[in-house]
């Protein structure tokens, strides 16, 4: 056996014991009652993000800590850091392909839908952050009684371009990757609902060899065309910041910083999820230690990343020799939020180090540490990116505090716990791996070997 | 399809690649498989053509990326110029993003269409899926199928000798 | 002030549904209701002007009115007013809300119940015919300060039918010391006017001539008269010296100023008088407060005649009587007149004739000593324990009204006829802008009750009075005049010219931890606790809203172990309160200062149970000071609201509030052109052939009053937000004062830089929104479209002024403050600015509603908008003259010239935003050979 | 195996065109509404309490427009004539017809008349009647032929691309002084040219015709 794909599957996989591991999670075996516990846990918090958002749409966004100086608070933070998460699906899926990794095969379906929820949710918060959400389709052209246009120069109206590009090319993405899995299921179901459900959606799909072509093609095309739509996106996302005016905000750095930084925390998201679906879902033959190692790399990379970035942060502003540069940086370590923004260099910079060692790498446990610690980390990141800037701003008298308030916590926990519900129902409904991936991983193995 | 469709059911994909180059040295019309993934020759095995998705793609992003680059221009220059902080009208630089953004989608959109139109899908009932066995096409079996007033199970069976079919069978009408 | 009201919420959920349907093809019908018969010269939609007087302590101020279809909906000043000058204050600018205040008493109460005016009437009548039978014995009458000559001739009247009536006067900041100074120097009580536009060189003792006062304006042009930085010079530059025990307004324009407590202050006229020959005995000074006094005794000695010497109302008459002195010494540029103010009985003699029963009929219009007289004094137990029969006329159903057996509501001065006169006893007539909003009665009606007569008309009483030795067939003419000018011409009081003063050295007072009491800026002595607009403005120098606090010098509190933030308890004479400690550098140690008029318990929904109420402190003689006190901490601590905090300049900063000494700026001034470096930019702006709107603000006329913050939010339509929302940090206001502290941090000279929006000309704030509700027009205004704005708050987000503020809640669209959300308060708005909704972001227009109508009437006359045509509300609100406003482009514009002086510049200009609204650099005068 | 009968395919297929069908055509009703009668009010005629004729009284009898709307030259409001301008001559004439009964229990109680408004801006949009007559735009370029209509009714849509058609090219739409209240005016035949010289004449500067200042504060 040759060292691609050493460790991925087991010694002893057939095709067929490929798809059971897989399909039968979903087909033949009841959720627990862990399962149901989590689904409760998670139903009611999404009730909070429901509440919270209704309440919302009622009250105004007065319900949040912002205030006239820092006009920009958790939402926007939730904004950056859902959509930071929601980058590494179609990356990873789309990326790995393309430089023919194999351990790309296991964990690509439920990172792409990672993604998709992920980036859902994202894209909600800049609606919810509207002072009149009801007015959000005014960023769309279209023809109207008022003979108005968006504005092309807002950075926020190329993050409507972007993102529900990103978001529908990633919707698609999956969906094609999916269909022939949705067929394997409609062939495995044993009752005739399931049958007619998951045969509709499988479109009739029958593996046919030109279908098979044809799918290659476009999937191999969306692969690339993938990679730079989601450069485009995080690096919109940072433009939000860098094209403006504010002191720590106008970084030419930022876009492939914050690039860099939503891969990172992708990965590391990606690897919560892998450990949870690997124990949930009984995958422990196709989720491998091996994937852990190969994506803790990815992550340690992040981190050495995000040293290069903070790092130029700090030398541009004492460089550029500009006091409100300089004054900034000294704000970030020496403001009220330095506290939290030691925990963040803490979180991103320090603790991945830990994956240096092959020891660490491949303990689950530990990768599943450091990246939680870390998604903490580029959340402290986001929102302090926002406040600090926003709280420090040219002029002294305009300095001010930012405290979030109880509904700022409610709907990012809610979030949250809908990002989990959500991802509770596609382990239920769906496949959680791409079976003809890994029936190819397979393939290449034996004909290696 | 007004040929019958004979089934030669397989263990491995790399014996129904083979399967496949045989049956079409020997001439078979109407030659397709039904593989659980995509395996890697056999569309040369059966000289399938190559699609031509990627340039319709390449067409629609350009159409898409230059309609909305000239919407942007005609919106900001022509139909309402406003004055945004001294900065030019035509901006290009920004008219870029949006462009770029509209190419991915015109071309992703084109795909998924091209996709759709190249597999005749959804296509729910389809006379394969009558075939025996044939649910296992999308798991571990590895089908080659013939549909030519030439062919029956016997011929097939033949040709494919020592390859090791599981099955080499005709559609029930 | 808790949640609103489910009919909001109610509304908002339909207002999500009806978008919800994009579109709604059922539009609520709209009706147009024209006039049955349409009044001469009402053109709906043209506005019109009217002169009135507004008062304060009784002094009149003058007014010009706008309204639309007969609703007042802002004031400014009366140029032809020698009170106002075309300027305002705070007080003036604000009137207009407390006229549709929906907690103005409305009913006539019998108790706390509502009451039938008639009975009243009925139980009044044979009570004044019992009175009238014992020669008026028993009858009391309190009002405030009186200058109307009617209420005067009524009053005479009144005591000429009850001759043994008795009448007293209440103000709660009353000019008894300066009264009794002057009685003390020149034998009787002449008022003094200080010209400090005549004057080159200012001492102020403890006086705080730009302070909130009736004379603000006055003062405010008077000073900057004198502090004309310009090229082409003008009259000398004067020069401000200023001893105080609390930062004033004042003291933080003056050139030199030394923090002393009440006794050194005293010390130090009695030091300068001795140094200016006066026979006085020369009191030993501590090392600051004598060379303060070497050197303004220098420059007093200076400039004869044109050397002045300011003692505040709150210094003992002593201290006034010598500082008379010094003045004559000086032949100081002031008038003496006459006052205006009669001297009734104070109200001492009325609290012991309630308490021994002398009194059976009480008579009390306007005044509220319940509240506004010292605690220690006992009016309020007096007057609730007197089986008196009371009546209280008054715009509130106030602390006194409470106590009073009756109550009367009370016209609004916008609503009825009346006269006034200015501190210089300019008297002006008071003219109704509309018909009272209530069944409320005025004070002539109240007083012609009592002379038994309810025919009069409020109109024809004024009339009568000045009708009175005028030809009959002149007055029509004259009075229409009068009422056209707002101002009755040449009837100051005449300049007098004093006896010589008479020597008083003033006597040592006690030492020991003072307590002083001072007027606030936004209440003054409570009568506008209950206006919004005054709560949430933030007081000058400390910066404070909605409410009051103990301010001590940080030094004083590090010693008494508080800090800010800290509830002490202050006790004074057994009397105890508790405050929140503010700290203010340059508070003289060993003092300790409350602002007066809070603390009130029935001034309405917007002013009740705000703050701590200093009267329950004051000594019961009214004093200004009070020494003895003890502060200690209460170990709780409280918030004190500020929308923005006074920030100490660093070295580093100096270039957001340049300051810069007369010499160097003449040094400037007569070197070559001065030509402000232009950054390169790649996006040169572009110039349309047409205006270029253009601000200048000079700091060094600015004295931070706060006139043009209550303007714009009048004009403007600017919500209130509330203390809640403030402590969250939210505000509306679009034109805030930028405090800046200067010079050592135990005596700050805190630098004014109001700070409206600066309608760059590369606007920050313009590409990075998504709808292009901000965007330029080609004039060059920075515009906010309020109905695109969809509310992604990304302008402000990237403005580096921080300029725009945000409708985080239905401030004036539901979700209102209080009671701000009563019907009636819609009536104040300008028809001509949008109410803003919630959810939109909005910021200073350059008043373009303004513009846009001279813009329309210059276009209908084929003309191009002349110079001036164009004020904007801050502009035409300034009482120093300090904000320009005009077309840049026109060389011969204001603005274009001042964009030319040498003390030019704009805020934050290294980020090359291009700002429209540029400042002159604040230029000081002190002593070249230096010192604080 | 097969799970789905042969309709199916024509179903699925049916399914999946309708969904496209109806995603799309469904936006494009949102789009297409705004610009119908039922949100402009275009062309409706709404019940008011007095039927007052415009054809009697503008066409029939001549009255000028300023006779009744007397501020359109000075105000934001062309304005709606108080009840004592119809008394004016209805004192003299048509005295006791029932239709005007209306307009006399208005004089006699001094209750107002309320009329129906027709047209009607949103708040946020600041006309001005006065400057519009005063720089060329006549009567009828906006309000139509009043003078034929038995009942007023909106015949422009009154949207914000409407008013922008004629702020952004103002000279089909200028008429000199004289004819702005001529209800029978019709551009002749070198209006292009007659209306650039007035655009000169009227000193119009057509730059800051589209600022959002304009009518927007």
């Amino acid at each position: 056996m040759s060292g691609a794909t050493e460790g991925l599957l087991p010694e002893d996989a057939s095709y067929g014991s490929l798809v059971g591991t897989v399909a039968d999670p979903l087909l033949r075996r009841k959720a627990g009652r862990l399962y149901w516990g989590f689904f409760a846990a998670a139903g009611l918090g999404t009730l909070v993000m429901v509440v919270s958002i209704a309440w919302l749409f009622i009250e105004g966004i007065g319900i949040w800590g912002v205030n006239t100086n820092v006009v920009w608070g958790f939402a926007i933070a939730n904004f950056v850091w859902w959509l930071g998460i929601g980058h590494a699906g179609t990356f990873i899926s789309a990326a790995l392909l393309l430089t023919r990794q194999p351990w790309r095969a296991a964990i690509n379906r439920f990172a792409e839908v990672m993604t998709l929820f992920a980036g859902s949710i994202a894209g909600l918060f800049p609606i919810l952050h509207l002072g009149r959400p009801y007015r959000a389709y005014w960023l769309l052209p279209y023809p109207n009684t008022m003979d108005l246009w968006p504005q092309w120069r807002s950075a926020l109206v190329w993050d409507c371009a972007a993102i529900s590009t990103y978001l529908i090319f990633s919707l698609l993405f999956w969906w094609i990757g999916l269909i022939p899995d949705l067929a394997t299921i409609r062939d495995r179901a044993q009752t005739r609902a399931r049958q007619m459900i998951y045969g509709a959606l499988a479109l009739g799909w029958r593996g046919s060899a030109r279908h098979w072509h044809l799918h290659d093609v476009l999937y191999r095309t969306m692969a690339a065309m993938a990679l730079p739509l989601v450069v485009s996106v995080h690096s919109v996302v940072g433009m939000d910041f860098a094209a403006s005016l504010m002191p720590g905000w106008q970084e030419t750095i930022f876009p492939p910083y914050f690039v860099a930084g939503a891969l990172f925390s992708g990965f590391g998201m990606v690897v919560v999820v892998a450990a949870i679906m690997r124990r949930g879902l009984g995958l422990e033959d196709v989720v491998t230690p091996r994937h852990f190692d190969a994506m803790a790399k990815i992550v340690l990379a992040g981190s050495v990343a995000l040293w290069l970035a903070y790092g130029t942060e700090w030398f541009n502003a004492w460089y550029s020799g500009d006091p409100l540069e300089r004054a900034h940086v000294a704000h970030l370590f020496t403001g009220p939020y330095a506290p939290a923004y030691l925990l963040q260099l803490f979180c991103n910079l320090v603790a991945p180090q830990l994956l240096w060692f092959p020891s660490m790498r491949r303990r689950i446990w530990v990768v599943v540490t450091v990246t939680l610690v870390l998604q903490l980390g580029m959340w402290l990141e986001r929102i302090l990116i926002i406040v600090n800037t926003l709280t420090h701003g040219q002029l002294p008298t305009t300095w001010a505090l930012y405290v979030p308030t109880i509904w700022d916590w409610m709907l990012l926990g809610g979030t949250i716990a809908f990002f989990v519900l959500l991802f509770l129902c596609f382990a239920r409904l769906l496949p959680a791996v791409a079976m003809h991936d890994l029936g190819k991983l397979l393939h290449e193995r034996r004909t290696e070997g | 399809m007004s040929a019958p469709i004979v089934l030669a059911e397989f263990r491995d994909p790399d014996t129904l690649v083979e399967a496949a180059r045989r049956a079409r040295a020997a001439g078979f019309k109407g030659l397709d498989a039904h593989t659980p993934f995509a395996v890697e020759g056999l569309s040369d095995a059966l000289a399938l053509e190559a699609p031509r998705l990627r340039p319709a793609m390449v067409c629609a992003a350009a159409l898409g990326a230059g309609f909305v680059y000239l919407m942007c221009w005609y919106s900001g220059v022509i139909d309402y110029p406003l004055n945004l902080g001294a900065r030019p009208l035509h901006a290009w630089p920004v008219f870029l993003v949006l462009a770029f953004e509209a190419g991915i989608l015109a071309a992703t959109f084109t795909g998924i269409a091209g996709f759709f139109i190249g597999t005749g899908l959804p296509r729910l009932n389809h006379p394969v899926f009558a075939g025996r066995d044939f649910d296992r096409a999308s798991q571990d079996r590895f089908f080659l199928t013939v549909s030519d007033e030439a062919a029956d199970a016997e011929r097939l069976a033949a040709l494919l000798d020592g390859l090791g079919p599981v099955s080499v069978r005709a559609l029930q009408p | 002030m808790s949640a609103p009201p489910l009919t909001r919420r109610q509304a908002a959920l339909a207002l999500l549904a009806s978008a919800a349907a994009l579109t709604s093809c059922d539009k609520p019908e709209e009706e147009i209701v024209p006039y049955v018969e349409q009044p001469d010269r009402v053109v709906p939609g043209v506005p019109m002007r009217f002169a009135t007087t507004l008062t304060l302590n009784g002094y009149g101020r003058g007014v010009i009115a706008t309204c639309f279809e007969g609703r007042p909906v802002k004031l400014e000043g009366n140029a032809a007013h020698p009170a106002s000058l075309g300027g305002t204050d705070v007080f003036l600018e604000a009137a207009i809300l407390s006229l549709y205040d929906p907690d103005r008493s409305r009913a006539v109460r019998q108790g706390l119940r509502i009451g039938a005016l008639d009975n009243l009437v009925s139980a009044l009548e044979p009570r004044l015919r019992g009175l009238e039978a014992r020669g008026g014995e028993g009858l009391r009458i309190l009002t405030g300060n009186v200058t109307s000559p009617t209420l005067l001739r009524l009053i005479g009247a009144v005591k000429a039918r009850f001759p043994a009536m008795r009448w007293h006067a209440h103000e709660a900041l009353g000019e008894e010391n300066a009264r009794a100074g002057a009685a003390l120097a020149f034998g009787r009580p002449l008022s003094a006017m200080p010209r400090l536009d005549r004057a080159a060189v200012v001492v102020a003792l403890d006086a705080d001539p730009l302070g909130p006062g009736p004379d603000q304006p006055r003062h405010a042009r008077g000073f900057a008269a004198r502090r004309q930085a310009r090229k082409a010079g003008g009259e000398g530059f004067s020069r401000l010296y200023a001893a105080e025990p609390v930062l004033s307004l004042t003291g933080a324009k003056a050139d030199h100023r030394l923090p002393a407590r009440p006794e050194e202050i005293a010390a130090v006229a009695a030091a300068l008088a001795a140094r200016l020959g006066l026979d006085v005995p020369a009191p030993e000074l501590p090392g600051p407060a004598r060379g303060f006094v070497e050197m303004a005794a220098a420059d007093l000695a200076a400039h004869p005649g044109e050397a002045l010497v300011l003692a505040g109302p709150w210094l003992p008459p002593d201290v006034q009587a010598l500082v008379h002195a010094v003045n004559a010494r000086l032949r100081a540029p002031v008038d003496y007149r006459e006052p205006p103010v009669e001297t009734p009985e104070p109200l001492s003699a009325l609290v012991e004739d309630l308490r021994f029963r002398r009194a059976d009929t009480l008579v009390v219009i306007g005044a509220n000593p319940a509240h506004d007289s010292p605690a220690a004094l006992g009016f309020a137990e007096a007057l609730g324990r007197s089986q008196a029969f009371t009546l209280h006329l008054g715009p509130y159903f106030d602390e006194t009204a409470a106590l009073c057996r009756w109550h009367v509501p009370e016209t609004h001065p916008l609503e009825g006829w009346g006269d006034a006169r200015a501190t210089d006893g300019t008297a002006s007539v008071i003219q109704p802008l509309i018909r009272p909003i209530y069944d409320t009665r005025s004070a002539i009606w109240l007083l012609n009750l009592l002379l038994g007569d309810r025919d009069t008309g409020d109109r024809d009483a004024v009339r009568a009075t000045w009708s009175a030795g005028r030809p009959a067939g002149e007055f029509e003419a004259w009075w229409r005049r009068v009422l056209h000018d707002g101002v009755v011409e040449a009837s100051a009081a005449p300049v007098v010219t004093p006896p010589e003063p008479r020597l008083a050295p003033p006597a040592a007072s006690t030492p020991g931890f003072t307590l002083l009491f001072r007027p606030d800026p936004s209440v003054w002595d409570g009568r506008y606790a209950n206006n919004a607009w005054l709560q949430e403005c933030p007081k000058p120098i400390i910066r404070q809203v909605w409410g009051n606090a103990v301010q001590i010098a940080p030094e004083e509190a590090r010693a008494l172990g508080l800090s800010a933030g800290d509830v002490s308890r202050l006790r004074l004479d057994g009397r105890v309160v508790e405050a929140t400690v503010l700290l203010q550098g340059g508070m003289a140690r060993g003092v300790a200062a409350l602002t007066l008029g809070y603390g009130r318990r029935r001034a309405g929904a917007i002013g009740d149970g705000l703050g701590t109420d200093a009267y329950a402190l004051r000594p019961a003689d009214g004093s200004w000071s009070a020494a003895g006190l003890v502060l200690e901490a209460t170990g709780r601590t409280a918030e004190i609201l500020r929308p923005s905090d006074a920030h100490r300049i660093e070295a580093e900063e100096a270039d957001l509030f340049p300051s810069l000494e007369l010499a160097e700026f003449q040094r400037k001034a007569a070197g070559p052109p001065h030509e402000e470096e232009k950054l390169p930019t790649f996006y040169e702006p572009k110039n349309g052939d047409t205006y270029a709107w253009a601000m200048v603000i000079d700091s060094t006329l600015c004295i931070g009053c706060n006139a043009c913050v209550i303007a714009c939010q009048s004009e403007n339509n600017v919500p209130i937000v509330g203390p809640e929302e403030i402590a969250r940090g939210r505000d509306m206001h679009w034109l805030r004062i930028d405090t800046y502290e200067l010079g050592p941090e135990e005596n700050p000279r805190p630098g004014f830089q109001p700070v409206p929006c600066m309608h760059c000309e590369t606007a920050p704030c313009e590409p990075v929104c998504p709808v292009a509700a901000s965007v330029h027009d080609s004039e060059g205004l920075n515009v906010q479209v309020y109905n695109r704005c969809v509310g992604t708050r990304f302008c402000q987000a990237n403005c580096p002024y921080k300029v725009r503020h945000f409708n985080y809640r239905g401030y004036a669209d539901g979700q209102e403050y209080a009671n701000l959300g009563a019907p009636g308060i819609a009536a104040q708005r300008n028809p001509e600015v949008t109410v803003r909704a919630r959810g939109v972001m909005e910021k200073c227009t350059y008043c373009t509603q303004r513009i846009s109508a001279a813009r329309r009437a210059a276009e209908k006359e084929g003309r191009a908008i002349r110079e001036g045509e164009v004020t904007t509300a801050c502009q035409s609100a300034c009482p120093s003259r300090a904000i320009s406003f005009g077309d840049k482009r026109n060389p011969a514009s204001a603005v274009a010239a001042l964009r030319d002086e040498p003390q030019h510049h704009e805020l934050l200009g290294h980020l090359n935003t291009r700002p429209r609204t540029t400042y002159l650099a604040d230029v000081r005068n002190p002593r070249p050979e230096g010192g604080t | 195996m097969q799970i789905f009968p042969p309709y199916a395919d024509t179903i699925a297929r049916a399914a999946l065109l309708a969904t496209a069908g109806a995603l799309l055509g469904g936006l494009g009703l949102l789009i297409v509404l705004p610009f119908t009668a039922h949100v402009t009010r275009q062309d409706i005629t709404v019940e008011q309490p007095i039927q007052f004729s415009h054809e009697h009284h503008a066409g029939g009898l001549g009255i000028d427009c300023r006779y009744c709307h007397t501020s359109v030259e000075q105000s934001r409001f062309a304005g709606i004539p108080p009840t004592e301008t119809c008394m004016t001559c209805h004192s003299q004439i048509w005295t006791n017809a029932a239709m005007l009964a209306p307009v006399r229990r208005s004089l006699a109680e001094g209750d107002p008349i309320r009329w129906q408004r027709v047209h009607r801006l949103p708040d946020y949009v600041y006309f001005d009647h006065s400057v519009h007559v005063a720089k060329g735009v006549g009567c009828s370029t906006c309000h139509g032929a009043v003078q034929r209509m038995q009942q007023i009714r909106q015949v422009a849509p009154l949207t914000m691309g409407w008013c922008l058609d004629c702020h952004r090219d103002p000279a089909p739409n200028l008429r000199p002084k004289e004819e702005i209240y001529d209800m029978d005016w019709s551009a002749p035949a070198n209006q292009r040219q007659q209306g650039q010289k007035l655009i000169h004449d009227y000193l119009i500067r057509t730059e800051g015709l589209t600022d959002c200042s304009r009518c927007h504060r």
